[in-house]
């Protein structure tokens, strides 16, 4: 993901829902596309969602793409 | 697919002509190689012959003249004798290190033998103690020195409707004893690597007078190594005759390289295993 | 989103290790396993496989074996709908289709050795497999490539024409054996490596293994008239079982049930399917319930083992000590399909370690041998044992103490691993004290000894759960999950309930069930179970607990708040705070009324039915793990054997649910880890044949290879779980195969790498060959 | 193909079977006579699932023919526990946790009794060497050696 973001590691966004968010780095990077973003799991405030489809977000709230890790 | 048939006599006339009546049989003692070796399909015996209701197969005694050991006796048997162990410490040593516990309860000395395996880990320590083959077949009984038993890996001299009826240890002289070692990366429930035999005979000033060493997995069939027991006889068996030894055991190998150890490795550890074991061989000798 | 979760420090029940609920039927021999169900009427399936690593199937006649007496159906990946490019819809990682059905059945071409081609359903196990001799395939043999390196090359064999390395830019024009990289880049390593005092680079190799799982993989499929599928079989996740069978043979989930046997070891090897759809599909075409179960032989050949990695790391230290850098370079082996663990490896391969600059790199290559999958913590091992070796070696060199080395570079709360996630309160340091302090550390070191320090991480898993609660009419619980029982985790789920419902032990009977019975269940994996299912656990039994308050308090005609749950009975508040009353701070008021779960339970009937509550939850809450091992070992100078001496394990637990089956997990991990070090590996033929299918020559550890294994618990709770669990499933295979190594190095006085240390290869380092 | 008859004696009572001359006792114990607590991690002798006494000896009973066992006692696990109550190395095992997954427990506890049999006051290093047939994956043999020389304690009543 970070390659499509031409590197970029870090990124403030406005953005209160996960679909806003997808939207909005989409429409920044355009290379990035949604399912790229979606297979990401998204860790926020140190909570690790695998599934972050209706997230909502509070204001200052720290977002981590985290590559999804099969367990065994 | 020839449908497998299975006998069990119980004399060994009537397993001489069971076998000569078959052209693909195979014999089974303790099953804890043939078996292995039918489940996964590199033999295909047509007449398995269970050999263990015969009694001369069975029996084991002790005398004068020496040790008298039915071929299909199995392994936990022999092992758990404390007069055998006394005797020949290394053979029963060898022969309790084939395989686990449950292995123990069904292999045998004979089987060990015929399966004629060149990591065979009692087949080296019977060398070192000059046991020699008993073999009965349709056409009479015959004897054999266990070095010449087996003629390749996979090979043995043995004809179609012949049975390996017993293993004869000589009753050692005094002051005798034995060691057998074997190089496995694990502790247990491996193929020996390579495998070294040495039975040592000393005198009262602790020269050795008598030796004979064999080597195991480092050759198509355990050696025994005259060159090695050159060595040592009339020596004090001091680090430079073990030395000796340990370098005319390495030159004598002539091992593959597989997935168990390459060949250099097998030249070199089978040198240090003939050293260690001539080493516990003179302890126990000296303790007589 | 931040938790401000109050977590619960004192426990009646959590942190006891009772004996387990299935311990009775697996010390008698009466649980069943997946291989110890016959069905009335069932036949048998066998399945043929290639005898070539690489080549284009012509034709499959299956004339000859329908011709054997008893050979009632046959299959080939005919019978399985075309993958296409289809992704499988929810499964834990993205993957394709086309990367997982051929494992089950080779359509096209074979790409490894064993591979599954076809496969005979008859009415005996032995005709089946005769039956299986006479399917007459016809091959084109292809150039295989089984080497990383070789793949790589220019003119390397092709396994898939359609590969185009994914995450290269521009997008290559020409196809690959390499399946994907990935560049993770923090700070700037040059810069790090020009303020290093030392630098240390060095290249390891750890070699593909394999679970080696005692129990087989085994099935029994059955088909009724409505195509209804009932599938028995050993598994660490049943409702897996029934999405990748449904996505393979094309069969809709709802006409499948699962039914996971007790599961006899999977470690990560059981989280797919290999032989189930066959079944499936051979169970239609028969008519009649089909039975696979693989040999020993064909496990080793044909599931997924563990890919072989090479690592080169380098890494800059100043004299004092302080990490400058960090680069590492990681070439994974997927096998056949890309599936391997690469991004784990690069991702988490510096975790334990505070760093500026970091840059880690890794490439997935395709090459002719199995397709490689999970095994705990797929993909860390290999990327921390090479870090792991070259932090000792620095520590060594700069004259410090290993465990101090690492004291002073472990990460700690706050810190950002390459990953980006922030760590929230994590137990690293105190593992590292605990075994400084151990009297193991203190044991003095002969001749030919050496003693080797590691440190590991594992990410854990959440995932989805559910749990039911069902309440017998004389107050015995049964708690249902759909989570298979692979190391005594009906224990902890049976804690757990015990806890919130404040009854003995003995009075929950927790059950694992099929996946008709309860909600999804994500499988036994990832370190997930006791986090995420008994989450599930939890929250049943609380909603439970809210429905006896519910309950007592219509009987008593109170309201609900004045009712207090407390050691598994109602009891009427009596204008007395709940806290109080349950920290015992208040007595309870004389002539409170009193309910007990049992009389409660008797009484359902007439106060609104079944007492039963029924949880479901995605978890967000799981906290990764740190591990640190020490192992002490003596090293033949002359034959290169390696025996260890002394072992010892810490791990950050968060919290321990039933800390004997986690030292379980860490004495068990450490012992696989110890076995990867020195003697398992997947050794090949030059036409890519498995020399060593089998348990003689595929080396486990024995019991007589080894020492008691000293274990630590540390508990440094999660903060965002209730009790404070982290996942203790996974990370103690990281940390064992770097302990081991640095120990035996040290022993030798030699810099091997490349593993396993077997005899002849450490021999040969000892001798100065290597 | 043409069955042979065996009789023998399972767990104390007498038991006859069919089997066909290179079926393995495993397989007719599992599979005919409905004893699935005997487990098959290899058939080939070197996993230790299998254990069980035959005549006394403790056996893999992958490594023996069916037809072999005419006329000879067998044990399996299912003998083990007699008269509703557990023989004290399957105690010791649940009490120590001895057992993850448990697929090689049945294995262990006819292995670990007939060890204490023979020897009922074995070294750590016996009972190591004497369960070195018995391949445990999950536990690492820490509790499960633990377990065996507790049980030996307990019934030599110390």
């Amino acid at each position: 993901m970070q390659r499509l973001v031409d590197g970029a590691r870090e990124a403030e966004v406005e953005a209160s829902t996960f679909p806003a968010l997808v939207t909005e780095l989409c429409s920044r990077y355009p290379r990035l596309d949604e399912r790229t973003v979606r297979k990401q799991s998204l860790a926020i405030d140190g909570m690790l969602i695998h599934t972050p489809m209706l997230e909502r977000f509070r204001e200052d709230a720290h977002l981590v793409f985290v590559t999804r890790i099969a367990g065994g | 697919m020839q449908p497998l048939q299975f006998a069990a006599p119980t004399s060994l006339a009537e397993a001489a002509q069971i076998l000569g009546s078959s052209d693909n049989p195979k014999v089974l003692a303790g099953g804890t190689d043939l078996l292995v070796q039918m489940k996964l399909g590199l033999r295909e015996p047509a007449l398995v012959v269970d050999i263990k209701q015969i009694p001369e197969l069975m029996q084991l005694s002790l005398d004068d003249s020496g040790l008298h050991l039915g071929a299909a006796v199995p392994g936990a048997v022999v092992t758990g004798n404390a007069d055998i162990a006394k005797l020949f410490p290394g053979f029963v040593e060898a022969l309790g290190l084939i395989g686990s516990t449950q292995v123990q309860g069904r292999c045998s000395p004979g089987g060990n033998l015929c399966n004629s395996s060149p990591a065979a880990d009692s087949v080296p320590a019977m060398i070192a103690n000059a046991a020699v083959c008993r073999i009965v077949g349709g056409s009479g009984e015959r004897s054999v020195p266990v070095e010449e038993f087996n003629t390749g890996p996979g090979r043995n001299c043995l004809a179609n409707d012949e049975i390996l009826v017993s293993l004869d240890f000589p009753r050692p002289a005094p002051r005798t004893s034995d060691a057998y070692l074997r190089f496995i990366p694990r502790t247990e429930m491996d193929i020996a690597v390579a495998g070294a035999a040495v039975s040592l005979t000393l005198d009262d000033s602790g020269t050795c007078t008598a030796a004979r060493v064999a080597i195991g997995a480092v050759a198509p069939t355990a050696l025994l190594v005259p060159e090695a027991a050159a060595a040592l006889v009339g020596t004090q068996l001091d680090d430079d005759a073990l030395a000796a030894a340990a370098a005319a055991a390495s030159a004598a190998a002539s091992p593959i390289s597989d997935k168990r150890g390459t060949a250099e490795y097998r030249k070199k550890v089978v040198g240090v295993l003939v050293r260690r074991a001539a080493a516990i061989a003179k302890a126990r000798a000296a303790a007589q | 989103m931040t938790s401000d979760m109050k977590v619960k420090t004192k426990f009646r029940h959590v942190g006891t290790s009772p004996i387990r609920p299935d311990g009775l039927d697996k010390v008698t021999g009466r649980a069943k396993y997946g291989a110890d169900l016959n069905l009335q009427g069932q036949v048998y399936g066998h399945i043929v496989r290639s005898p070539h690593a690489h080549a284009r199937i012509k034709s499959i006649d299956f004339s000859e074996a329908l011709k054997l007496p008893g050979v009632l159906a046959t299959m080939s990946a005919e019978d399985l709908p075309e993958p296409g490019e289809a992704l499988i819809p929810g499964a834990e990682i993205e993957m394709k289709l086309k990367n997982v059905s051929p494992v089950i059945m080779a359509r096209d071409k074979v790409l490894y050795h064993s591979q599954a081609v076809a496969a005979i359903a008859a009415t005996t196990p032995r005709i089946a497999a005769e039956a299986a001799k006479l399917v007459k395939v016809e091959y084109e043999v292809l150039p295989h490539v089984l080497d990383m390196h070789a793949a790589m090359a220019e003119d390397a064999p092709l396994l898939h024409e359609d590969n185009f390395t994914v995450g290269v830019d521009p997008a290559p024009e020409k196809p690959s054996n390499i399946a994907q990289h990935i560049v993770m880049p923090k700070g700037d390593v040059e810069a790090g490596f020009a303020e290093a005092d030392l630098i240390i680079e060095r290249t390891v190799h750890v070699p593909m293994c394999h679970q080696a799982y005692i129990e087989p993989h085994a099935c029994v499929a059955k088909s009724d008239e409505n195509g209804k599928i009932d599938l028995w079989c050993t598994t660490q996740g049943p409702f897996m079982v029934r999405l990748l069978t449904a996505e393979i043979t094309g069969i809709p989930q709802k006409d499948i049930k699962v039914t996971a046997s007790e599961i006899g070891g999977g470690f990560g090897g059981k989280t797919t399917v290999y032989i189930e759809p066959v079944a499936v599909v051979l169970a239609k075409k028969a008519g009649r319930p089909v039975k696979i179960v693989m040999s020993r032989e064909e496990v080793f050949r044909a599931s997924g083992p563990v890919s072989d990695a090479e690592t080169r790391v380098k890494i800059g230290a100043k004299k004092d000590g302080t990490l400058t850098a960090i680069k590492s370079e990681m070439l994974m082996d997927t096998g056949a399909y890309s599936a391997s663990a690469m991004f784990a490896g690069v991702l988490f391969g510096t975790a334990p370690y505070k760093c500026d600059n970091i840059l880690s790199v890794g490439s997935e290559i395709l090459t002719n041998k199995p397709r490689v999958w999970a095994y705990r913590a797929p993909g860390a091992p290999q990327a921390l044992t090479a870090v792991e070796c070259v932090i000792n070696e620095l520590a060594w060199e700069l004259g410090i103490d290993p465990v101090d080395f690492r004291l002073q570079n472990a990460v700690e709360k706050d810190d950002i691993p390459l990953y980006g996630m922030p760590f929230q309160a994590v137990g690293l340091k105190e593992c590292l004290q605990a075994v400084k302090d151990h009297p193991n550390y203190q044991a003095k070191l002969g001749e030919n000894q050496g003693r080797g320090v590691a440190c590991a991480f594992w990410i854990n898993a959440g995932m989805q759960s559910s749990a039911s609660i069902h309440v017998t009419p004389d107050g015995g619980l049964s708690v249902m999950t759909g989570s298979p029982d692979i190391g005594g985790s009906r224990a902890s789920m049976a804690l757990m309930a015990a806890e919130v419902l404040g009854v003995p032990f003995e009075t929950v009977r927790p059950a694992v069930v099929d996946t008709e019975s309860i909600g999804y269940c994500d499988g036994t994996g990832g370190s997930r179970t006791t986090l995420a299912t008994g989450g599930a656990v939890i929250q049943a039994a609380e909603k439970l607990v809210e429905e006896l308050r519910k309950r007592a308090a219509a009987s008593w005609q109170v309201e609900i708040e004045d009712v207090v749950w407390m050691d598994g009975k109602a009891v009427e508040r009596c204008g007395v705070g709940i806290d109080e009353l349950i920290e015992g701070s208040s007595p309870v008021k004389d002539g409170a009324k009193v309910l007990t779960l049992a009389e409660l339970a008797a009484a359902a009937g007439h106060t609104g039915g079944p007492l039963t509550a029924v949880a479901s939850l995605h978890a967000h809450n799981a906290a990764p793990a740190f591990a640190v091992n020490v192992c002490d070992v003596e090293v033949d100078p002359e034959t290169g054997k390696v025996d260890v001496l002394r072992f010892t394990c810490a791990q950050d637990a968060g919290k321990a649910i039933h800390p004997a089956y986690v030292e379980g997990q860490m004495q068990g991990g450490a012992v696989q880890g110890i076995g990867w070090a020195l003697n398992e590996e997947y050794l090949f033929d030059d036409q890519g044949v498995l020399d060593n299918a089998g348990f003689l020559d595929y080396r486990i550890p024995v019991a007589s290879d080894l020492p008691m294994i000293d274990t630590i618990i540390i508990e440094v709770p999660n903060e965002m779980h209730p009790y404070g669990v982290r996942g203790v499933g996974e990370v103690p295979i990281c940390p064992p195969m770097p302990a081991v190594v640095c120990a035996v190095n040290q022993a030798a006085g030699t810099r091997l790498y490349d593993l396993p240390m077997s005899p002849p290869k450490l021999l040969a380092a000892i001798d100065g060959e290597a | 193909m043409k069955k042979l008859h065996v009789s023998t004696t399972v767990n104390g009572q007498p038991c006859e079977y069919l089997c066909e001359p290179g079926q393995v006792l495993s397989d007719i114990l599992r599979n005919e006579l409905d004893l699935t607590g005997t487990k098959e991690g290899c058939t080939t002798g070197d996993c230790g699932a299998c254990s069980v006494m035959l005549d006394g000896a403790l056996v893999c009973s992958c490594l023996v023919l069916a037809a072999e066992a005419e006329g000879k006692d067998i044990e399996t696990v299912e003998g083990v526990a007699r008269d509703g109550k557990l023989h004290p190395v399957q105690q010791k095992l649940l009490e120590h946790a001895g057992l993850q997954c448990g697929v090689c427990t049945p294995g262990i506890v006819v292995a670990a009794k007939a060890l204490l049999e023979k020897n009922p006051d074995p070294s750590e290093e016996e009972t190591r060497y004497w369960l070195a047939g018995n391949l445990c994956r999950c536990t690492g043999y820490d509790k499960i050696i633990r377990a065996v020389m507790d049980a030996g304690a307990t019934m030599r009543g110390e």
